[in-house]
């Protein structure tokens, strides 16, 4: 008998449901893997070590190759996001357009280096190579929506709008 | 004939190239015929020679003070011989690379020290952020590394300078010899 | 014939609604116009066409990219020669009072400009024209035509000839020509063979595949079917960036629908033959747009490419033939198809046929998504097409190629865009970002911008491309901040052979392209920033 | 071997008529006859994966360079092993290399035992023209009998491969991209507390430098020993047949 424990699986947990049923899709081939890191990121906001574990057992794949394509890809997150994300759009065209006077705004600003999150979890600060909007350069896009035409100030207006906004 | 003269530089490093330089025993007589040491820890020359025709510099380079040093025996050199891995890779003074400065003077002259701890600031050179090789600094003309290079490399890197011959003493030592 | 009533049976809906209106309201609905609010303007158009019982007599409709992306939200009337910019949705009323007069004034700009008149298209025909949500408007727009053709008329071998014929070449940079690496997929071995579409756009600064998944999302299925009848193929794939979650939506919607109607899945239109697709997303790495490492990312692996031969043509996905094209190769195929090869091949130039799209972005008036001849001169495309630079500063330099691509400066403004001339300037065809600079831009900071991008995208795999890539973007920074010497400038020449010569893959061997092509036209940039060079003053000294 | 019959290539190395099964590479076939290659991620062995690019070749009639490693012979291909060209890139690729991590050779295990010091005296490498990166790495000696030190790994991915490809456990894989790209073991776990580690040790002794290690060795202890590997290749051709 092989004395592998498979890990606890959380039956009840509903994002982990739909993580299953994007490797049940796949007929829980070991090629699912990228698709279904992106259930999870999706589910849970960003893909940690236990549900990675979750993963590994139910695709039948080693834990080092789950960890190894996770951290490949610049989409997939290993740490919790913030209440809101604006994502800098780092494009050639933008970049032309002055994406970097936005990106010094945003971190004078709120504190917060690209690629972090604000010390009160309000806003994570990402980027993105281009995200195609570049006829409406320079480009962000705030909880998922493109903003685009900006200068420092209406971003860092828009931004302040958006924390206000649930507050 | 007039002898080819020479300097030895002294920079961060133990002092093993030096000493291995010395293991070439009997054959320093014979080198000695042909070559003046005018500038060297080893002996007691004050200040760098208005030219000299071959610098051996061991140890690499980590405070301001090294810098300065460099850019002068450069400027009145004929030839630069880096000699061991200090002065060709930067080495074991590079190791402390991956610290702050404050940090390495403090684990030295705070943490580790017997009595009165503090960090050195009069009359010191002050240590760079990182340490690096001579060549980052100014040209070298050759490059024998070793830690240290063996006497034999020495040996022959010095008579093929004074044969006019550039020496490649790459298959008598290596990096980490 | 049967198929083609089926066809028409699908398409009618549509043919009655244009039939019965007398008017036609288009609104972009692609991802530039949508976040600018073109779907609240949409929604409002159509609200207030209910309220007035317009209903049947004004057709409203979402479509897809009308190309000044710049002008969004953007919306045309019936085939007027005004288009409206920048659109809002209390604009609504007012547009539809003057159906049946004069045109806004306030929101018109005229459409009878280069930039519309001198473009062609192919890839793009129905763009901005039809609903890219319903099958029934590509249908009926000729939509699957081609595939019915090629089903009922045509054998394998011919497809492959008319596309060997019709000249075209790959679309997604290096212009491999289409025919042949059919025919190397049909020839070879195997049981199972797949089709896959490259739509991981990843040149920062090119929207055209997105563009084309978004406006007309069936014609790019109707292009991998015909190919993949022609090489024997009976699975697809797409595999598409992640970032683009409306593209990625309407082209679920197309295969679901296309599905359902019996156009793609078991027994397309009816034959015996299979073909299903499947969408796989990519996750943010520029290296999967080379086609080994795509298929690893298909396969669920990092996306590191690995050594060719073999070629995917032979040992592809999953160890099988595959077939890999990109977006705009496959648009282009049931035009080509519809019309033939000598059509496709009357447009273009000797080595080059049909036409290319083009992202036009930067410093230029009209940016935007545009299709031109092959052929068309980079002067026309910047200044008449673009419209020329803002505030008419003086024009500095094109970017094509994206990170893998070079700067061609004014002096060969004149010279015609096609794939061998591109790359004798030093850049590439690329897959069509096109990046107007002016005399604000710096050439050095150009080419670390690219060398910065290049650096985070190495995967890391082999050692010239992971190690050299660093050292050149840390070289690159050095001379910007005034502290390098000729030394530098030596070493990272010498880096830039390196890496062209020996990486493993495409992006490496490219990395340098960005430095190579600014030092060709802007040397006197890099040396303005050297300083002094102590090394080698010393040894001039000595020489003395 | 499988009865179907294998074609025979004649070809030249470097001049030299030699004759190979159509099956094999540039590499094995110059092994064969005694011309000896420059390698680092290659080992008999192991699936060959061609990412170093020190055993680049020239081929008459091409201006590409093709890693002798993965490419199979042709006939009548005529292969030039060295060359000022070759010699320069490989000697570029070495100092790439040693300007990575964090290379001190005088104070490392492996001294004298090590690849990357041995391709350094082979091709006349005796100073790095490119400044050292100097990361910050980590060391690992959470295991009880290994060690795995980050400053001195060259990714070849030797480690990788025999883990998966010979001992199946997979312990080892890359995470992270580009310059960033380490080597780790399950979720970027301490060494010592992997699960699927079996303790086998071979990881240790196909690293070509002193990244992994044997845990209580001094300066210049660590000779690897590798002569499990041709057995275990054999074996495990054997069994796929």
């Amino acid at each position: 008998m092989i004395d592998y424990v498979h890990p606890e699986v959380p039956t009840q947990d509903k994002r982990w449901r739909l993580v299953q049923a994007e490797m049940r899709k796949h007929g829980n081939a070991h090629s699912a893997l990228i698709q279904t890191l992106h259930a999870v990121q999706d589910a849970y906001g960003y893909l940690d070590p236990e549900t990675l574990e979750r993963v590994a057992a139910n695709l039948r794949l080693p834990l080092s190759k789950v960890w190894g394509v996770a951290t490949f890809y610049q989409h997939f997150r290993m740490k919790p996001s913030g209440k809101h994300t604006c994502v800098l759009c780092t494009g050639t065209a933008c970049y032309i357009k002055g994406a970097g006077e936005l990106q010094r705004a945003v971190e004078e600003y709120f504190k917060v280096k690209l690629g972090g999150t604000t010390e009160d979890g309000e806003l994570s600060f990402l980027s993105a190579r281009c995200v195609g909007a570049c006829g409406l350069a320079p480009v962000v896009v705030v909880d998922g929506e493109a903003v685009g035409k900006l200068t420092p100030e209406a971003l860092i207006n828009h931004l302040e709008g958006v924390i206000d906004a649930d507050q | 004939m007039k002898k080819t003269t020479m300097a030895t530089i002294w920079l961060d490093g133990c002092s093993g190239c030096h000493m291995s330089f010395l293991d070439i025993d009997e054959r320093i007589l014979e080198l000695a015929q042909r070559l003046e040491i005018t500038y060297s820890p080893l002996v007691d020359t004050k200040s760098y020679p208005d030219h000299v025709d071959v610098a051996v510099i061991e140890g690499a380079v980590s405070t301001d003070e090294d810098i300065i040093k460099l850019k002068k025996i450069r400027s009145k050199t004929g030839l630069i011989v880096a000699l061991g891995d200090c002065a060709v890779t930067g080495n074991v003074p590079s190791m402390r690379n991956n610290f702050q400065v404050g940090d390495v003077l403090d684990r030295a002259y705070v943490e580790n020290a017997a009595r009165q701890p503090g960090r050195p600031h009069e009359m010191l050179p002050s240590l760079l952020e990182k340490v690096k090789p001579v060549h980052d600094y100014v040209k070298v003309d050759v490059h024998v590394p070793g830690c240290p290079p063996p006497a034999d490399a020495i040996y022959y890197v010095l008579s093929e300078i004074l044969e006019g011959r550039n020496p490649d003493p790459i298959q008598m030592t290596r990096f980490g010899r | 014939m049967l198929i083609n009533d089926e066809l028409q049976q699908i398409a009618q809906p549509i043919l009655d609604e244009e039939a019965g209106a007398e008017h036609s309201i288009r609104v972009c609905v692609a991802a530039g116009c949508i976040s600018s609010g073109s779907d609240k303007v949409l929604k409002e158009l159509k609200a207030q066409v209910k309220e007035r019982g317009l209903e049947g007599r004004c057709l409203v409709k979402g479509v897809g990219c009308m190309g000044p992306c710049a002008g969004g939200p953007v919306v045309r009337v019936d085939d007027g020669d005004v288009m409206y910019h920048n659109v809002g949705s209390d604009d609504a009323g007012e547009i539809l009072d003057s159906l049946d007069g004069e045109p806004v004034k306030r929101l018109a700009q005229s459409m009878d400009t280069p930039f519309f008149k001198r473009q062609v298209k192919i890839a793009l025909e129905n763009s901005g024209v039809i609903d890219p949500e319903r099958l029934e408007d590509y249908v009926a727009h000729e939509g699957y035509h081609a595939l019915a053709r090629v089903l009922t008329q045509m054998q394998p071998w011919e497809i492959i000839d008319e596309v060997t014929r019709s000249g075209l070449r790959g679309r997604g940079g290096a212009g491999y020509p289409a025919g042949l690496k059919w025919s190397t997929v049909a020839k070879a071995g195997g049981t199972k063979k797949y089709a896959v579409c490259n739509a991981d756009e990843g040149d920062p600064g090119a929207f055209m595949d997105r563009s084309v998944l978004e406006s007309d999302p069936h014609r790019v299925l109707e292009g991998m079917a015909i190919a993949a009848m022609a090489v024997g193929a009976d699975q697809g794939y797409i595999y598409v960036r992640a970032e683009y979650p409306l593209a990625i939506k309407r082209l679920e919607k197309a295969i679901k629908q296309s599905e359902r109607a019996g156009i793609l899945g078991k027994r397309v239109l009816g034959t015996t033959y299979d073909f299903h697709v499947d969408v796989r997303l990519g996750a943010g790495a520029f290296v999967c747009g080379e086609e080994t490492a795509l298929l690893a990312s298909i396969e669920g692996r990092r996306g590191t490419p690995r050594p060719r031969p073999p070629y995917p043509a032979e040992s592809g996905l999953f160890g099988q033939s595959t077939l890999i094209n990109n977006v705009e190769t496959y648009a282009n195929i049931p035009a080509l198809i519809r019309n033939g090869a000598d059509w496709f091949s009357s447009m273009g130039t000797e080595t080059s046929k049909g036409t290319k799209v083009f992202a036009l972005a930067g410093k230029v008036n009209n940016t935007g998504l545009i299709e031109v001849p092959m052929g068309t001169t980079l002067r026309d495309i910047v200044y008449e097409i673009g419209g020329g630079i803002p505030e008419d500063r003086p024009f500095k330099a094109v970017q094509t190629g994206g990170p893998s691509g070079g700067c061609i400066p004014a002096d060969h403004l004149d010279s015609p865009v096609d794939y061998e001339t591109l790359s004798k300037l030093g850049s590439i065809m690329g897959s069509g970002g096109m990046i107007v600079m002016d005399e604000s831009s710096n050439m050095v900071d150009v080419a670390k911008y690219f060398m910065e991008f290049t650096t985070s995208e190495s995967c890391g795999k082999c050692v010239p491309c992971r190690v050299g890539t660093t050292h050149m973007e840390n070289l690159l920074t050095k001379i910007l901040s005034g502290e390098a010497t000729h030394h530098d400038l030596q070493l990272l020449e010498e880096l830039c052979d390196l890496l062209q010569n020996t990486s493993l893959c495409g992006l490496g061997q490219a990395a340098p392209n960005p430095v190579v092509s600014t030092l060709r036209y802007f040397r006197h940039e890099y040396q303005a920033l050297l300083t002094d060079d102590e090394v080698e003053t010393t040894a001039q000294e000595e020489a003395e | 071997m499988s009865d179907q019959t294998v074609s025979i290539k004649t070809l030249k190395i470097d001049g030299r008529d030699v004759s190979a099964r159509a099956d094999e590479t540039i590499l094995a076939v110059a092994q064969q006859n005694g011309i000896d290659i420059p390698t680092l991620c290659h080992l008999d062995g192991l699936t060959p994966v061609g990412a170093c690019r020190l055993c680049l070749v020239e081929i008459a009639g091409s201006n590409k360079l093709l890693p002798a490693c993965v490419t199979t012979v042709r006939e009548g291909m005529e292969v030039f092993t060295e060359s000022e060209k070759l010699n320069r890139y490989r000697k570029m690729i070495l100092e790439l290399l040693f300007s990575e991590r964090n290379h001190i050779c005088a104070v490392c295990v492996s001294n004298g035992h090590c690849d990357l010091q041995d391709l350094a005296v082979r091709l006349g490498v005796d100073f790095i023209r490119y400044p050292y990166l100097h990361p910050v790495e980590k060391v690992d000696a959470s295991h009880d009998r290994f060690v795995q030190d980050d400053n001195r790994c060259v990714l070849c991915g030797r480690c990788v491969r025999v883990c998966g490809e010979l001992e199946g456990a997979h312990t080892w894989d890359f995470m992270g991209r580009g310059v960033q790209t380490r080597v780790i073991t399950d979720l970027d776990t301490p060494w010592g507390e992997s699960d699927s580690c079996t303790r086998c040790g071979k990881c240790v002794h196909v690293c070509p430098t002193g990244a992994l290690i044997e845990k209580g060795r001094s300066v210049a202890e660590m000779a690897k020993r590798r002569q499990f590997l041709p057995y275990l290749t054999l074996m495990r051709q054997e069994d796929q047949q």
